[in-house]
């Protein structure tokens, strides 16, 4: 079972960055669980949601404590909400940040990825969420990127979808261009 | 409208500007950015608890102020403050007035306070029914015109047109149904309580002045003050402020005070604007301004602003001309 | 067909499935989206014929419900906790009057103190309201239990209850199958009310009862409830038979034939503790799970049935009537009254409160633990805030 | 019993809550560039006096003044306000009437007999100012008062240059410059009056340094045939005759002509009306609104009777007669043309105001000292020419001529020099970004228009421009925007929804980034855009 966890702020889009990333993995006949971290998502506030994939049915109903991946769409949050904690060893980290972590925990990927200034320039807005799944693709290639992009058709429709779209691409070749 | 900053610049000091005001609501609390419930809040109780010399107590609805105010171990209020249930809270209010009335604390006020949600809708047969008993209460609704805290459902306070969770428009379906909604200031006049006023948070003086005035006056009273929500209705943070006064400027949120049944007075609108003025910045109306939408959709609003000025005789000119 | 789909989304689109005439929503979270879900359906037109009402309480959705059920249309609403409450003389009304509503109960924790997140004191708090009550374990049982509500609620002429824990379930993306709307139509006929406001046929629904015969009425409500345990095992069987799944029933079990411990639950949880039972039992222990379905009608016999070869049951439940403990727990108790097995009460998840895998495991291992257990309670937080009584004097003005 | 647990809460707890995580960006208070500050060729911190002025603060007001122009009475009479013209009230209902409230600041600083703080400090150093114009009288200023010992040389009779002899004294009377001469004297600079200095090598070795102003005197060439005995005069020379030896003027002519188009001409006209011309007429080559002068200026001279010919230049003079030639002028690409068509008219006197060129003999033979092909004196950010410890400023250095510009170079020069004889040397200043208009919140600003001075029709040349009430000066100080800098009206104090913001009694405000979440509300309602959102992203 491999579990995903994905830090960021109210109105970001982690909740569907979360959504998105189970639809993908369905979409690759496995069987996947998203759900947010039941609070009230204030616009700005900390905001966590979580994912599970796995080839067996999912029963298991408890939060992310050790997660194989984490993706942190704000990388403000880091510090305030513990975002890099309980990353298991061999695991992945995505961050959307255009100048590499200060800090980061021992023998884990990490990779940093401009994905608001990518999302600005191909989306028009700064919600990173398409674009860092785009980015997860490549980095743990546990989901392939034509799943994202059918995901992203699920959440987004015309223009919007293909300018996230696009963006994800672009955010996939980069991470696995550096791979 | 006097829009004088709130120092002592133009027009008279606000209780806002005061280096020592109560700070009712103080900072910490877990509130969107930009929101315009926590401000209009702040100003409302600070008024009141100015007037009085801090001797009020707040009861309070369920809904976003109580939910981003207190939460254990967070509370953001400084005054004594009462939550009961989402529904009730007019009734309860009814209740700690008469707790001081046996005691002989008259002197002591009590405010209500509550969204549209809690106001309009579920708490609508207590409110009538503090009203029908005139019992000593300010009622005070802070109204962003829809259920923000379960994620921006259409309440009885949504305005025509609007686009909510559950009144999402499509090709054939333009928002909330004009001919829906209530008139909540206009069903409190129709109890001839004593004192029923709108106010915005683009407007703080006047606020604070309608609150200080009702502080002071004996039996039920009622005030509701148009907060924006940034998040429920789709624009920058930044802009909360000049969104209230866009609403008050176009009409569609006319700013009045009523005695007994009657209109005694309402803040005057200088240079009115076309509602599109107002509708244009904001996602909640987007879809009157689609490709093929039919210009009479803002007509329909234009029209309801238009009704405003004249019946609350907010623009002299016009009314003269 | 296979969708990946937020439980509140799957619900809506079960509902919708079942034709119902009228919908009645109010938000409350955690089950606003159940209710938005539908409301979308209708204007988009995928649900014809159908009135969207928005209303302006919970009281206000169940009478409304009442109202259209009563005049003879299949009708359906959603709450949640405080919300349940608000309309609780309606809740009482409607199974008085047999009206064979559905309503989805996104289970969340009852106030005060508010609490948002999930836990079944408010659906144990209308336990004996009359209303038949199931309970999903997975998205997929709940969109089950909701096609068969419909036709459990029509047979019996009662109202159903379907309990979806909030936010674990209804706010969860899972994969679930979604029936086309033929087969449901097979599966659940057109709803022919057995009385209804007809001008043709005019009737007066809602007498007043005088102690001569109120006892009876009550009496007969009990008698059809506890009937209605065989109606919802065919149900679910003519539902296994048409969808090719075991949902709905009374419980269902898992691994407790020669289980030495057996654990009853409801709701989601009982996907942690399977988990939890392979782990133990890969390791050489014996155990099995008994996921209840139905918790009223109580399915008292075939619970006794399960559970007298087992040396122990563990009732793991997420709420406790206060003044006296576990709820569940008391049921399985006098049920088991004479029968050697040791019963544990487990009381845990209250007001949201995580159930990890590691805490069920140390907890089921604990062979000698107490009777009453409340697991993840802070007993440190207990130690510091709890003052016993006798500290001060109790004595009135008496010198 | 102790309270409840969880379920009740003592006050203001969630203080402790950090919120201010939630930023990602940052509001600051910031102090921008007032446009005014910004175009003042004196470099005078305009908004700051206007602030004081409005407080009624007069006396503060004038020091903040004194620190970089030493003429305030001077300046509100001549100085053409360019501060108005990028004034951001201008945008809104008019702008500030900035210069009426110097004039009158410095006339109430003249009235009430304010003085200068005596200079106890002392450089030893000796430093020559050749010209005792608005340039070099302003440099002496700076210099006394960073103690250097200076002396001034003025070749005319009474020090003021341009002020004195450039201005007529309807404008400006002597008694002004006079008294605001007088406060610079008393910093113990000697000024030496009918001195001229022909060459800069006749002082270079006495003086630790030389900062010339000596202005363009030289009245420029125009290609007018003029025949003998024609009646012709310089303005220059009109002006200085005014103010030294008024009988040579005693029988000036009935129907005058004045030729040239800038605020020297109108002048001209104008003392020629008030010395008994019956008609005066300017004769301007291109239109009417490309003449330099100052619209006010114009207007002025309109008023008073003047004619303006446009399209006119003088082919030639000859006696009691002038040939005008009529002119074409291609707006788009400037080129003036003449027509072949001509006019004469019957002349008493022609008064030339065609503009001054500077006169280089004083540093002929001076080789490091570059002189631009316009005539102009290279100078660097100090002021100092080519010839080290030798600064010069005004009217003979690049860049527009006028009295503020002069003491706008003054001061830079004051400046350089002390850092050459071994004064501190100059911090440069990094200027902030222009507060322009589009920052602002302008609904906070009620629309009053400002209060205009009238200006009612004088002939004479005695000065009757009233100044402003004290009343009147905080008034229309009060309609300035305080453009990107804080004027405590609270509204960010008042309008954050998370009383994020901390007011001291003694009014200052700041941000507690603890809580401020970063929605921008302050920024968006501070009237004069005195904050700024920064990303939080270092």
């Amino acid at each position: 079972m491999f579990q995903v966890r994905i830090h960021g702020r109210g109105g970001q889009g982690v909740v569907t960055a979360a959504e998105m990333l189970s639809i993908a993995a369905f979409l690759e006949k496995k069987y996947s669980q998203a759900f947010p971290s039941f609070g009230s998502e204030r616009t700005g506030a900390p905001v966590v949601a979580f994912c599970r994939i796995s080839d067996r049915e999912i029963r298991l109903r408890e939060p992310i404590l050790e997660p194989n991946a984490l993706i942190v769409q704000d990388k403000t949050v880091i510090e305030s909400s513990h975002a890099l904690d309980g990353i298991l060893e061999g695991g992945y980290v995505l961050v959307n940040s255009s100048i590499p972590l200060s800090s980061c925990p021992k023998n884990v990927s990490l990779r940093c990825i401009d994905a608001t200034g990518i999302a600005l320039e191909y989306v028009g807005r700064p919600i990173p969420n398409a674009v860092l799944l785009g980015g997860f693709a490549a980095l743990t290639s546990v989901i392939k990127i034509d799943s994202v992009i059918d995901a992203i058709k699920t959440k987004f429709s015309g223009a919007i979808a293909e300018k996230n779209i696009s963006a994800a691409q672009v955010a996939y070749e980069k991470i696995s261009g550096e791979n | 409208m006097s829009n004088f900053p709130l120092g002592n610049i133009g027009g008279t000091p606000t209780v806002q500007s005061d280096f020592a005001r109560p700070n009712s609501l103080t900072g910490g609390h877990r509130g969107c950015q930009g929101c315009g419930e926590a401000l209009g809040a702040r100003c409302a109780i600070d008024a009141a608890h100015q007037t009085t010399g801090g001797k009020i107590l707040v009861v309070n609805a369920t809904g976003c102020l109580e939910v981003f105010s207190c939460c254990f171990p967070e509370n953001s209020w400084s005054v004594p403050w009462l939550h009961s249930l989402f529904g009730n809270a007019p009734a309860v209010a009814t209740g700690v007035a008469a707790a001081l009335r046996s005691r002989g604390q008259d002197s002591i006020r009590v405010i209500a306070q509550g969204g549209d949600g809690a106001t309009y809708d579920i708490g609508m047969g207590c409110l009538s029914g503090m009203f029908d008993r005139n019992d000593d209460v300010l009622y005070i609704c802070y109204d962003n015109q829809a259920y923000m805290n379960t994620g921006v459902q259409r309440s009885g306070a949504t305005p025509p047109l609007a686009r909510t969770a559950t009144t999402l428009p499509n090709k054939s379906y333009l928002g909330s149904d004009p001919q829906t909604g209530k008139n909540l200031p206009e069903i409190a006049m129709a109890h001839g309580i004593p004192y029923v006023a709108t106010a915005s948070i683009g407007n703080i003086r006047d606020l604070e002045q309608k609150v200080s005035r009702a502080i002071n006056i004996r039996g039920s009273r009622y005030i509701q003050i148009h907060v924006p929500c940034p998040l429920g209705w789709g624009y920058p943070t930044a802009e909360t402020i000049r969104i209230a006064r866009l609403a008050v400027q176009c009409g569609l949120y006319p700013l009045f005070e009523g005695e007994y049944g009657k209109l005694v007075g309402s803040t005057p609108v200088e240079e009115p604007i076309p509602v599109e003025s107002y509708l244009r910045p904001q996602r909640r109306f987007a879809h009157l301004f689609g490709k093929n939408v039919s210009a009479n959709a803002v007509g329909v609003l234009q029209n309801i602003a238009n009704g405003n000025m004249e019946k609350y005789r907010l623009n002299w000119e016009i009314l003269d001309a | 067909m296979f969708h990946q789909l937020e439980g509140s989304q799957a619900i809506a689109r079960a509902v919708a499935l079942c034709r119902p005439g009228v919908i009645c929503a109010y938000p409350i979270t955690p089950q606003t989206h159940i209710v938005e879900g539908v409301g979308e359906l209708v204007r988009d037109g995928h649900l014809e014929h159908c009135e969207f009402i928005n209303v302006e309480s919970e009281m206000a959705a169940l009478s409304v419900a009442i109202g259209s059920q009563a005049a003879g249309v299949r009708s359906y609403t959603a709450t949640s906790s405080q919300g349940l409450l608000h309309m609780i003389e309606a809740v009482y009304n409607a199974s008085g009057l047999e009206l064979p509503l559905v309503m989805t109960l996104g289970n969340r924790a009852i106030g005060a103190p508010i609490n948002i997140w999930n836990d079944h004191s408010d659906a144990m708090s209308v336990r004996d309201t009359g209303w038949i009550m199931l309970f999903a374990e997975t998205n997929q049982e709940a969109v089950d239990l909701h096609l068969q509500a419909f036709l459990i609620a029509e047979k019996v002429s009662c109202p159903v209850m379907v309990c979806v824990d909030g936010f674990i379930l209804t706010h969860a993306y899972e994969r679930v199958d979604i029936p086309s709307q033929e087969e449901v139509d097979e599966f659940l006929p057109p709803y022919t009310p057995r009385v209804s406001l007809d001008v043709d046929d005019p009737v007066a629904i809602g007498a007043m009862v005088s102690p001569d015969y109120f006892f009876e009425v009550r009496y007969l409500a009990h008698r059809r409830q506890m009937d209605s345990l065989e109606i919802i095992c065919c149900v679910a069987e003519s539902f296994w038979k048409k969808f090719g799944r075991d949902s709905g029933g009374l419980f269902h079990e898992y691994h407790t034939d020669g289980a030495e411990t057996i654990v009853v639950t409801l709701g989601s949880v009982a996907g942690t503790i399977k988990d939890v039972v392979d782990e133990l039992n890969a390791s050489g222990e014996k155990f099995g799970v008994i996921a209840l379905t139905s918790y009223r009608p109580f399915p008292a016999d075939s619970l006794k049935n399960s559970l007298k070869n087992a040396a122990r049951a563990i009732v793991v439940e997420k709420a406790f009537a206060i003044g006296i403990g576990g709820i569940l727990f008391q049921e399985i108790e006098l049920l088991m009254k004479n029968i050697n097995v040791k019963i544990v009460s487990v009381v845990a998840g209250i007001g949201g409160r995580s159930i990890t895998k590691s805490m069920l495991r140390e907890c089921f291992l604990n062979k000698n633990s107490g009777e009453n257990v409340f697991l993840g309670l802070n007993e440190d937080i207990v130690a510091k805030e709890y003052v016993p009584m006798k500290s001060h004097s109790c004595e009135g003005n008496v010198p | 019993m102790p309270k409840p647990f969880a379920t009740v809460l003592e006050t203001a707890t969630s203080l402790g809550n950090n919120t201010g995580s939630w930023r990602t960006m940052r509001p600051e208070y910031v102090n921008e560039l007032p446009p005014c500050n910004a175009t003042c060729p004196a470099g005078e911190n305009v908004q700051l006096w206007l602030s004081l002025a409005m407080a009624g603060k007069f006396r503060e007001a004038w020091e903040i003044i004194m620190r970089d122009n030493p003429f305030p009475a001077i300046m509100g009479r001549v100085c053409y306000h360019s501060c108005e013209k990028t004034c951001n009230r201008g945008l809104f209902d008019g702008a500030v009437n900035i210069n009426m409230i110097e004039k009158s600041i410095g006339d109430i600083a003249l009235d009430s007999g304010w003085i200068l703080p005596r200079v106890t400090s002392s450089s030893g150093k000796k430093v020559c100012v050749v010209g005792g114009g608005p340039g070099g009288l302003a440099a002496a200023y700076f210099l006394a008062k960073l103690g250097h010992h200076i002396t001034v040389y003025e070749a005319h009779a009474n020090p003021g240059g341009m002020m004195r002899y450039g201005v007529p004294r309807y404008r400006l009377p002597s008694k002004i410059i006079d008294a605001e001469v007088k406060r610079i004297k008393d910093l113990g600079v000697k000024i030496v009056c009918n001195k001229k200095i022909s060459h800069l090598k006749d002082i270079i070795n006495d003086f630790d340094a030389v900062y010339i102003s000596i202005g363009a005197q030289v009245a420029s060439k125009s290609d007018t045939v003029i025949k003998k005995g024609s009646c012709v005069i310089d303005a220059m020379d009109l002006f200085q005759k005014l103010e030294d030896n008024p009988a040579d003027l005693a029988h000036f002519g009935k129907k005058v002509f004045v030729y040239g188009g800038g605020n020297t001409a109108i002048d001209a006209a104008r003392t020629a009306l008030r010395l008994g011309a019956e008609s005066v007429k300017i004769i301007y080559r291109r239109t009417i609104n490309n003449m330099p002068a100052h619209e006010t200026e114009i207007s002025d001279a309109l008023m008073e009777g003047i004619e303006i010919l446009c399209l006119r230049t003088i082919n030639t003079v000859d006696g009691d007669q002038i040939l005008l030639d009529k002119m074409n002028y291609d707006e788009e690409f400037g080129i003036l043309s003449k027509t072949g068509e001509t006019e004469v008219w019957q002349v008493d006197n022609i008064i030339f105001a065609v503009g001054q060129t500077l006169d280089t003999t004083f540093f002929d033979g001076i080789s490091d000292i570059l002189i631009s092909e316009n005539g102009a004196i290279e100078v660097d950010r100090n002021m100092m020419t080519g010839a080290t410890g030798v600064f010069a400023g005004g009217d003979i250095v690049p860049g527009k001529r006028s009295v503020t510009n002069a003491v706008g170079h003054a001061k830079k020069a004051a400046k350089g020099i002390d850092e050459y004889l071994g004064g501190a040397s100059e911090v440069p200043i990094v200027k902030n970004a222009v507060a322009h208009f589009k920052k602002l919140n302008t609904i906070y600003f009620k629309k009053d228009k400002r209060t205009n001075i009238l200006r009612p029709l004088n002939l004479s040349f005695e000065e009757i421009l009233p100044s402003y009430t004290n009343d009147e000066i905080s008034r229309e100080a009060s309609r300035c925007f305080s453009c990107g800098n804080c004027f405590h009206c609270d509204n960010c104090y008042g309008h954050c929804p998370d009383n994020a913001i901390r007011k001291q009694q003694n009014g200052s405000l700041t941000v507690n980034y603890d809580h401020c979440k970063g929605c921008g509300i302050c920024a968006a309602e501070c009237p004069c855009g005195a904050i700024r959102m920064v990303s939080e992203e270092k």
